[in-house]
């Protein structure tokens, strides 16, 4: 358990309760998913899992630690939890993109030297080594991303959360950052994001988080949460397409039963296999009965 | 989070209210308590208008507090001065130091009293306007100053705009934090200056795309007030009345500094 | 730093509005006449003017504990020239007045008098003279801003002075103590405004 | 035709081509998409079909005259063909709603009353009356999308064109704003959309256009386009999943071959009817065999 928040509860100045007790329990490296709308908390839980926000009432334990709020305790923190906001122009904050990426390991303390070498590697890592100096703003929304997520990625967390990764690209920059989200993963590193697009998160994730006004109000695997409707409703989400569709052909036993299809390819597996023929039968027509084609 | 008092006025139970009156009670309140030579018809000012503003305002007791104790650094720094340096008479209390005497005498301590009670009665009045009257009532008021329509226009835009841009500034400022970049004040300084250019480009851009979705629009050189008709009810005329009545009895009763 | 409402006696308040009133519709005319010629500017002061506002809103960390904020407009002065930078001031010091509860209406003349308008004529007028004797940019960038940060704090504290003369010594003696606890504890500060302007026009200038 | 544009080009300052010949024809009363990625030239089309740009090369038409420049027939232009900015805040000026909604109709020189009446009209029909008097900063972001397109419609124009609608929306918002557009459509205006979504160009258009790089590599009926894989290829846009499913269904023989289907209930009805049964037929049967249930 690399993260875990008990009874975590949160409100703004202005008296707006964003989250009234989050329990949730986060595996070191898997892919986790916070579902819901906007408003529903999942920002501000984001805030007080790196120690940005400093929770009213409960706890956020960081390898089965308390998290503590002195600074020397939340650098640590800090440096271990890595954020990535939704919007890649408020993250992006330095005159070109090699600046940016070094910000962290800077302030990390590490040396000159240190800094060039974590950035260097960084930006070849994520492919962005042909921007380096280049001032972020004359980049494209998927370069942007990829900038961002290189900001946090040199600092060398173990956990990275991303907030609505996807927001506002194109499909090309959205599986680019898929892809590299992925193989942050398979690097050992622990992502958490949180997303509106149950496709993403249906798809994408491990275990679902959903959330609705600062409640947690399910959680599981993907393939069981997303078959609940009742949930889904809850949240004011749709089911993803290709489970519905996939419920669907099921329900019709046009489907065999083995797997829940994640993506396309896989639905259309799913499908029983060609050499099954279609013959129409008239309603009154049992089971033992000869029919003649 | 910086407290935008802006935000409590917008659903203040007084927003509705005639603002000419409220601008009245405000005015009133200010030029009374700056002019006033002692400190009891400013503290008098201070009491009603905090009563106002908390009890048929709605604004937590709590967070006025807080907001009450934020001039008082200042405050507090100034008239120390003033004890020290003003003034003439018996007196209270003095030591040395470096060879030279400092002294508080009454003649200075009334003083400092005096300036105090006039900062607290001008802030409890400013407060008043503050948390009940959001600048969106107060443009319609600032059209019937006559000022130039550049003037007042730009005073529109910059409105909408500070809230757009306070927004930016602080997403900055958390991803800069979660990176460490205030960890000490050499870094918290750069890091203040990268989030101050970015933003200093963002309102630059901002500026020319908000030209071009105006011009869409057929600007050409008219923004529309916002007037509504809020008479002034029986009950708050009556009120504002006596309020005045009191506060202008106690003036003239102290108008003689002797008295007190 | 602003005086806080209430603070200035008869007959200064109406004084300093006196002093700032003239420069204030100066500065409209010019700003009506600017507008008119070119509309596109009208959008493009709003956001400066909302950009100084949110500046001057991020408090800077302080060395001496207290926290005080840049105050943008010596770079206001040089974008957009003083009397512009007095207008936009204006807005700006009322705004922080109604939203922040910092400043006030009757002090108002006397905060504009210093952070509207003494200030950036300070800011425009070593810059313009820095810029005519080639110094390097930012060096002058830097001079500019940190002494109209600093001359703000004077103004301040000759403004509270000449409120409050003391009993011995008059105007000198009490400008001697509010300048002591104001103008030289702001010092560091003058010296971060500097440096945080000229690291801006550094950052934009690399962009 | 209400707007027809010919061998349009346009280039910015800084040399870069936007637009390399565009012709397109947009029917009066239609629902018309522009896809295509980030930075495929839809917004600078856009902007030149309202006059806020001026081509340097080719014409655009508005009923068949060529478009002309000067103040007074820019204002008619600008009436008739209203913008709807990707980002609020760019379109959002002014401090409160009521004012935001007025800013057209004052500017077209209506009266004092009449703007009043405009602007309760359209509130009351884009259903945000209840936040006149708020100022933007307190709105979400679906709310102040719907105060954008309110801002347009008060100027109650012949053509409504929207630079990617639902950006940055999450669904319940997404679909508000959709049945918006659809019920604007219904009264008559014409819309003009730009999505790098396809589920939604797909869904919702009646004509489509695929931009890539300053041009137009592609148009027609949605269901036409869509499974042209080759187009989509180029465009670097993938098909949308209903249709996608479809076709794998239709090449199995399991989906009635009619309509397109556009939604997943529209697919579902697609599937043959239930009453039609699986069995199990070993490949040597042939028509005409009788088979034992």
């Amino acid at each position: 358990m690399i993260l875990e928040t008990k009874g975590l509860k949160y409100s703004y100045h202005d008296g707006t309760q964003a989250l009234k007790g989050i329990d949730v329990k986060i595996k070191k490296g898997k892919k986790i998913a916070f579902v819901g709308k906007n408003g529903s908390g999942k920002s501000t839980l984001f805030m007080l899992l790196n120690g940005t926000l400093k929770p009213k009432e409960g706890t956020v334990h960081f390898h089965g630690k308390p998290m503590e709020y002195d600074s020397k305790s939340l650098r640590e923190i800090r440096k271990s939890v890595g954020i990535v906001f939704q919007n890649s122009d408020d993250q992006i904050f330095a005159p070109t993109v090699y600046q940016d990426v070094g910000f962290g390991p800077t302030n990390l303390g590490h040396s000159k030297e240190e800094v060039d070498e974590l950035v260097e590697k960084t930006l070849e890592y994520i492919g962005i080594t042909e921007f380096r100096n280049k001032p972020p703003h004359h980049l494209s929304g998927g370069q942007k991303k990829r900038v961002a997520i290189a900001g946090v990625c040199s600092m060398e967390p173990e956990v990275m959360i991303l907030d609505e990764p996807l927001a506002n690209l194109d499909p090309v920059g959205a599986d680019e950052i898929l892809d590299l989200l992925n193989e942050l993963n398979q690097n050992n590193t622990t992502m958490i994001i949180s997303t509106h697009d149950v496709e993403l998160a249906y798809s994408w994730a491990d275990y679902v988080y959903f959330m609705n006004e600062g409640n947690i109000i399910g959680e599981g695997a993907p393939e069981d949460v997303f078959k609940d409707m009742e949930l889904l409703k809850k949240s004011n989400l749709r089911q993803p397409r290709t489970l519905e569709i996939y419920n669907e052909l099921e329900r019709r036993n046009l489907a065999t039963r083995n797997k829940f299809p994640k993506s396309v390819p896989e639905l259309v597996h799913s499908l029983k296999p060609p050499e099954l023929m279609w013959i129409e039968v008239s309603p009154d027509v049992k089971e033992g009965d000869v029919v003649n084609l | 989070m910086t407290n935008i008092l802006d935000d409590y006025a917008l659903v203040s139970p007084l927003r509705y209210r005639n603002n000419w009156l409220k601008i009245a009670i405000v005015g009133f309140g200010v030029l009374v308590g700056v002019s006033s030579q002692s400190f009891i018809p400013p503290f008098a000012i201070a009491l009603c208008m905090s009563f106002t503003t908390v009890y048929f305002g709605k604004t937590s007791l709590k967070f006025y507090l807080t907001i009450l104790s934020a001039p008082a650094v200042f405050v507090l720094l100034s008239v120390i001065i003033i004890a020290f340096f003003f003034g003439s008479g018996t007196e209270i209390f003095g030591f040395n130091i470096f060879n030279y005497h400092l002294g508080v005498n009454t003649g200075g301590l009334d003083m400092a009293l005096l300036v105090f009670s006039r900062t607290l009665s001008g802030m409890s009045c400013l407060f008043f306007l503050a948390l009940t009257t959001p600048m969106v009532e107060l443009f319609s008021v600032l059209k019937a100053t006559k000022l130039p329509d550049s003037f007042i226009e730009i005073s529109m835009m910059m409105y909408r705009y500070i809230f757009v841009f306070l927004e930016v500034a602080w997403g900055i400022k958390y991803a800069q934090t979660v990176r460490l970049g205030y960890k000490d004040w050499r870094t918290a300084l750069n890091s203040l200056a990268m989030l101050s250019t970015t933003l200093f480009i963002r309102s630059w851009e901002q500026g020319e795309k908000i030209f071009i979705s105006m011009s869409a629009r057929c600007y050409d050189g008219k923004l529309i007030f916002f007037e509504e008709k809020r008479p002034i009810r029986a009950n708050e005329l009556v009120l504002t009345c006596t309020y005045f009545a009191v506060v202008l009895v106690l003036w003239y009763l102290t108008r003689i500094n002797s008295i007190f | 730093m602003h005086i806080f409402e209430g603070f200035l006696p008869s007959p200064w308040w109406q004084l300093w509005f006196v002093f700032s009133i003239p420069v204030i519709f100066f500065g409209m005319y010019r700003l009506n006449k600017l507008v008119s010629e070119k509309r596109e500017l009208l959008p493009l002061l709003a956001v400066a003017g909302a950009f100084i506002f949110v500046l001057s809103s991020l408090k800077m960390p302080s060395v001496t504990g207290s926290s005080s904020h840049p105050t943008g407009t010596g770079m206001a002065a040089i974008l957009f020239g003083p009397a512009i930078a007095a207008v936009l001031s204006l807005i700006v010091l009322l705004y922080q007045a109604i939203f922040l509860a910092h400043g006030g209406l009757t002090t108002l003349g006397a905060n504009v008098a210093s952070m509207g308008i003494i200030g950036p004529v300070f800011a425009y007028v070593i810059y313009k003279a820095g810029m005519k004797a080639n110094i390097n940019f930012y060096v002058v960038v830097f001079l500019a801003t940190a002494f109209a940060d600093w001359a703000t704090y004077v103004v301040t504290a000759t403004q509270l002075a000449l409120a409050f003369p003391a009993e011995v010594g008059g105007v000198a003696a009490s400008l001697k103590a509010f300048l002591l606890v104001f103008a030289t504890t702001q010092v560091p500060l003058a010296i971060m405004e500097g440096a945080l302007t000229a690291l801006i026009f550094k950052y934009i200038i690399q962009v």
